[in-house]
C-alpha cells in the first residue's frame, strides 16, 4: 500500500484555484474540518462553488459564525449548492439580495447526487420533488406509471472532509453523527483532502471498519486535536 | 370558544399513532416533542436523518458530544442497537419506504395532502432539508401544527399558496383541536379535542372537512 | 430497539412462495447463506425468480454442486438475473434449451439495480453496457454529450443472506469479501432472513462498525456453525 | 518463423505500464499472471471486484480462509492498508473513475477499440460478470491475449464478430508478439516482441495496422 503525502492546511488549500467547485463535508457544522476551513478563508480564494449540506451557523443578532459560514461571510462563493440554509441569516440575506446563487437541493437528492458523481453514473431518478419547484427545469421520466425527476451527478474539484482516524494509506472512518455527506464527497471529487483527528500506520486500521477506502483519498492533513 | 395554542396535545396524540418496533423520524421542533408521550409498552425507534438509527435523549449536563448531535444540532445520545451511517444510506433507508412514519411541521397544509413548509418566498428560505425526502418516503406521514397561526388564520387549507414541499403525500393532520386524516380531496374529521366541538372546527377551518361517521371526543387535558 | 424474531431455517424459507423474486447473497456461494438454501431447495418451491451475482458452481464431470447451484439444478427458477453463470453448466444448458430464462447484467449494474430498489429510486443511468447487447430494450439518454442506459430499479420479495455476526434487534456486520451483495439485498426486499454465524444481544455491536442497519432485516436465522 | 504462445511475455510487458501507487483491477486467467511481474520499486494496489482494495497473493497451504477468494473464487490475502467494502461500492470505485487500470482476457479484439470476451452465443456464455463495469470505469484499458487462438487465427480483428463486452473502450492490447496503442480507429505498433519482426506481424494479423515512428523490439525473453 501507498501512503499518501501529509501536509499543513495552508499547503492543502492552495489546490483550491479561483471559480473551482468544493465540497465540505458536514451537517450543520458536525463532520467539518476546522483547519481546512479556516486556512481557505485565510487564503481568500474567490468564486467558489460550494457544495454542502448547509451553511452551518451565522446569527446577526448573537454574531455567531462557524464553520462554512465563515467563508460565506467572506464572500467566497459565488454560488452555494446545499439543502438548508435556515441557521445561517447571512446566505438568506445573500440570496435574497441577488448577490449569491443558492440552489437548494433536497438532502437525499444532494447524497444521491454527489454519490452518482463518485459512482459514475450520469444521475439517479428519484421520487422526490415531483410536483414541487425542485421539479423545475428537470426531466420527468415515466417509469412504471409514477413520475421520477432525473437528477444529475454532481462531481466537484475539490472535497474537504474530516475523519477521527486515517491511515497513512488514506483509509478513514469516522466519528458518529459527523460521518454524514464526508464518505460521499470523497467519492466525488478531484482531489480529496482529509484533516484527521487521528493518523495511524498502514496496517493499522482493520480492514472490515473502513468506510472510506484510501484509493478515495489523495491528502492527509492532521487536525490541531492531534497537536 | 376561545383558542389556546397547546403543542402537548399535538404530540401526545400523535404519539398514540404508532405500534411497537415502528421506525420513525421526527422533524425539529414541535414534532421533536412527540417523543416524550410514546404510551408505556410501545418501543419506536427514530431515525436521525443526518446520519444514525437509534436516537436517545438529550445527555446529561457535561456528558454532551460534539458528534453525536441531531438533525437540528441538538445534543442528543444513542441508543444500545443503534447504528451510524452515511447520507445516502440514511436517505436510502427514508426514500426506500424503511421508515414507518415520519412526523413534520407546517406552514400550510391542504386537504389535498400537499405540504409547504420550507419557504415563504422573498421573506423566509430555510431550505427543505431531508424533508422532501421524508415526505416521499415514509410510510406514513404526519403534518404535525397547531390549528391557527398567531393572527387566528387556519393553517389547514383548501390549497396551499406556498410551494409545496411535497405534493399529495400527508396522510394525517393532528392538530391541537383535532386529528384528520386526508382522503379524496377532503380531509375527514376522526377526533376533536375536548374543549372544541365539532361545529366549532367546521366553521373555522377554511378547508373542507368531512365529519368520518365514527368521530369522537378525545381528552387529552 | 426491538428485538427480530429468530427461526429455523425451515421456518424462515416458508415465507417464499411460488413466482417470488428472491435474492441471495453471495459471489460465487461465498457469502451466500448455507443452510437457507438447503432449507429452501428441502422446500421445493417452484417459478421462482432468482436474483444474485452468480450460479455459483456446477460441474456436470465433477458433479460439483454448490450453494444456488443446487437450487438451479432442482429447477427451482423459471428465470435467473445474474452476472456470471461461467461457473454452472447447468444455467448455461437451461439457457441454451430455452428452459429457463437468464437474463445477464453487470456485476456494477445489477448492484446499483438492487441498490435503487433498496433506495426508492426507480433507476440509474449508467455508461456500462452503451454500444453492446445490454443496451436493447433500454432506453438510452443523452446526459451532457454522453449517452448512458436508463437502469431501472430491480427489487425482490425475500432476501436470504448470510452475516458474519448480528445483534438481536438485526444489526449486521460480514466476514470478509463475503460481504458483496449482502448490504445490498437487505435494503431491496420486503422480507429479509438472515443466516448469522454469531447472534449477540442488543448493544453488544458498534453502532459504527454495523454495515446492515436492523431497520433492514426482519428475521434471523442461526448457521449450522453456531450449532 | 513460428509462432509459440508465450503468456510470460505478455504479464511481463503489462507489468511495465503502471506506476506506482497504481490502482489495479487485474481480470480472472491470463490478466492475474501480470501481477507477478510488477517491476521492484512499483507499487501497485490491486483492486478485487467481488468487494476489496488490497488484493494480496495466495496464503500459505492450511491458512485458507473461505471468506478470503478473489472474482475467480480463488484463495487470496489481504495487504496491510486493504479495505473490504460491498458491490455497490466496488463498483462505485470501478465505474467512478478511481481505478487507474484494468487487465481483461480477450476472445476478440478490434483496431477501433471493441472487446468482446463474455459470450460466444449459442455455444459458451459465461456471462460479463465485472468486465463491461471494468472497460467503463478504468482509466486504463489493457487487453491481454495470445496474438493467435489456437486455430492460428488473428485474434486481433478490424471488427469483432461475437458480441461486444464494451464499444470502444481498449486503450492498449499487449500480445506476445507486440504491444499496440488503439488510436483513430487502428492498431499502432509500439513495440515489437524479440524474435518477432514487424513485417511478421503486419503480414499475420487481420487488422490495420500503423508502425509508430518510435517503434523498437523490446527483448522479454
Amino acid at each position: 500500500m501507498v501512503a499518501k503525502p501529509i501536509i499543513a492546511a495552508e499547503k492543502a488549500v492552495e489546490l483550491i484555484k479561483e471559480g473551482d467547485t468544493v465540497m465540505v463535508g458536514g451537517f450543520l457544522g458536525c463532520g467539518s474540518p476546522p483547519a481546512l476551513i479556516d486556512a481557505l478563508e485565510q487564503q481568500g480564494t474567490k468564486n467558489l462553488t460550494l457544495v454542502c449540506n448547509d451553511t452551518a451557523f451565522l446569527n446577526f443578532k448573537t454574531g455567531a459564525c462557524t464553520h462554512v459560514a465563515k467563508l460565506v461571510a467572506k464572500k467566497q462563493f459565488r454560488k452555494i449548492v446545499v439543502s438548508h440554509i435556515g441557521t445561517n441569516q447571512e446566505t438568506q440575506r445573500q440570496m435574497n439580495e441577488g448577490e449569491t446563487e443558492v440552489v437548494l437541493v433536497p438532502q437525499g437528492t444532494l447524497a444521491e447526487r454527489i454519490r452518482a458523481a463518485g459512482a459514475g453514473l450520469a444521475g439517479v431518478l428519484t421520487p422526490t420533488g415531483v410536483g414541487t419547484e425542485v421539479q423545475e427545469g428537470k426531466q420527468v421520466l415515466d417509469v412504471d406509471g409514477r413520475k421520477f425527476l432525473l437528477e444529475k451527478a454532481l462531481p466537484g474539484n475539490v472535497a474537504l472532509l474530516k475523519a477521527k482516524k486515517a491511515d497513512k494509506a488514506g483509509n478513514l472512518v469516522y466519528d458518529k453523527a459527523a460521518r454524514n455527506f464526508n464518505p460521499l464527497m470523497a467519492m466525488a471529487c478531484e482531489t480529496v483532502i482529509v484533516e484527521a483527528d487521528e493518523i495511524v500506520e498502514i496496517g493499522q486500521l482493520d480492514p472490515e471498519i473502513v468506510v472510506t477506502p484510501s484509493v478515495l483519498v489523495h491528502y492527509l492533513v492532521r487536525s490541531k486535536k492531534q497537536g | 370558544m376561545e383558542y389556546t395554542a397547546n403543542k402537548e396535545v399535538i404530540a401526545k396524540r400523535i404519539a398514540r399513532i404508532f405500534k411497537d418496533g415502528d421506525v420513525v423520524n421526527l422533524g425539529i421542533g414541535l414534532p421533536t416533542l412527540v417523543g416524550n408521550y410514546v404510551p408505556a409498552g410501545v418501543t419506536i425507534v427514530l431515525q436521525s436523518e443526518n446520519g444514525f438509527l437509534g436516537l436517545g435523549p438529550a445527555p446529561a449536563p457535561g456528558r454532551e458530544d460534539p458528534a453525536l448531535v441531531n438533525a437540528g444540532g441538538g445534543f442528543v445520545t444513542i441508543q444500545p442497537g443503534g447504528a451510524f451511517f452515511d447520507s445516502a444510506m440514511s436517505f436510502a433507508i427514508i426514500r426506500g419506504g424503511h421508515v414507518d412514519a415520519t412526523v413534520l411541521g407546517v406552514l400550510e397544509v391542504d386537504q389535498k395532502g400537499n405540504l409547504a413548509n420550507y419557504k415563504i418566498p422573498g421573506k423566509m428560505v430555510p431550505g427543505m432539508g431531508g424533508a422532501m425526502d421524508l415526505t416521499v418516503g415514509a410510510k406514513i406521514v404526519v403534518a404535525a401544527t397547531e390549528h391557527f397561526d398567531k393572527s387566528g388564520a387556519s393553517k389547514l387549507l383548501r390549497a396551499c399558496k406556498l410551494p409545496l414541499t411535497a405534493a399529495g403525500q400527508v396522510d394525517f393532520v393532528c392538530t391541537d383541536v383535532g386529528f384528520f386524516e386526508v382522503r379524496n380531496g377532503t380531509f375527514v374529521l376522526k377526533e376533536y379535542f375536548k374543549p372544541y366541538t365539532v361545529d366549532y372546527i367546521l366553521e373555522k377551518t377554511d378547508a373542507d372537512i368531512v365529519v368520518d361517521k365514527d368521530c369522537r371526543e378525545v381528552d387529552l387535558g
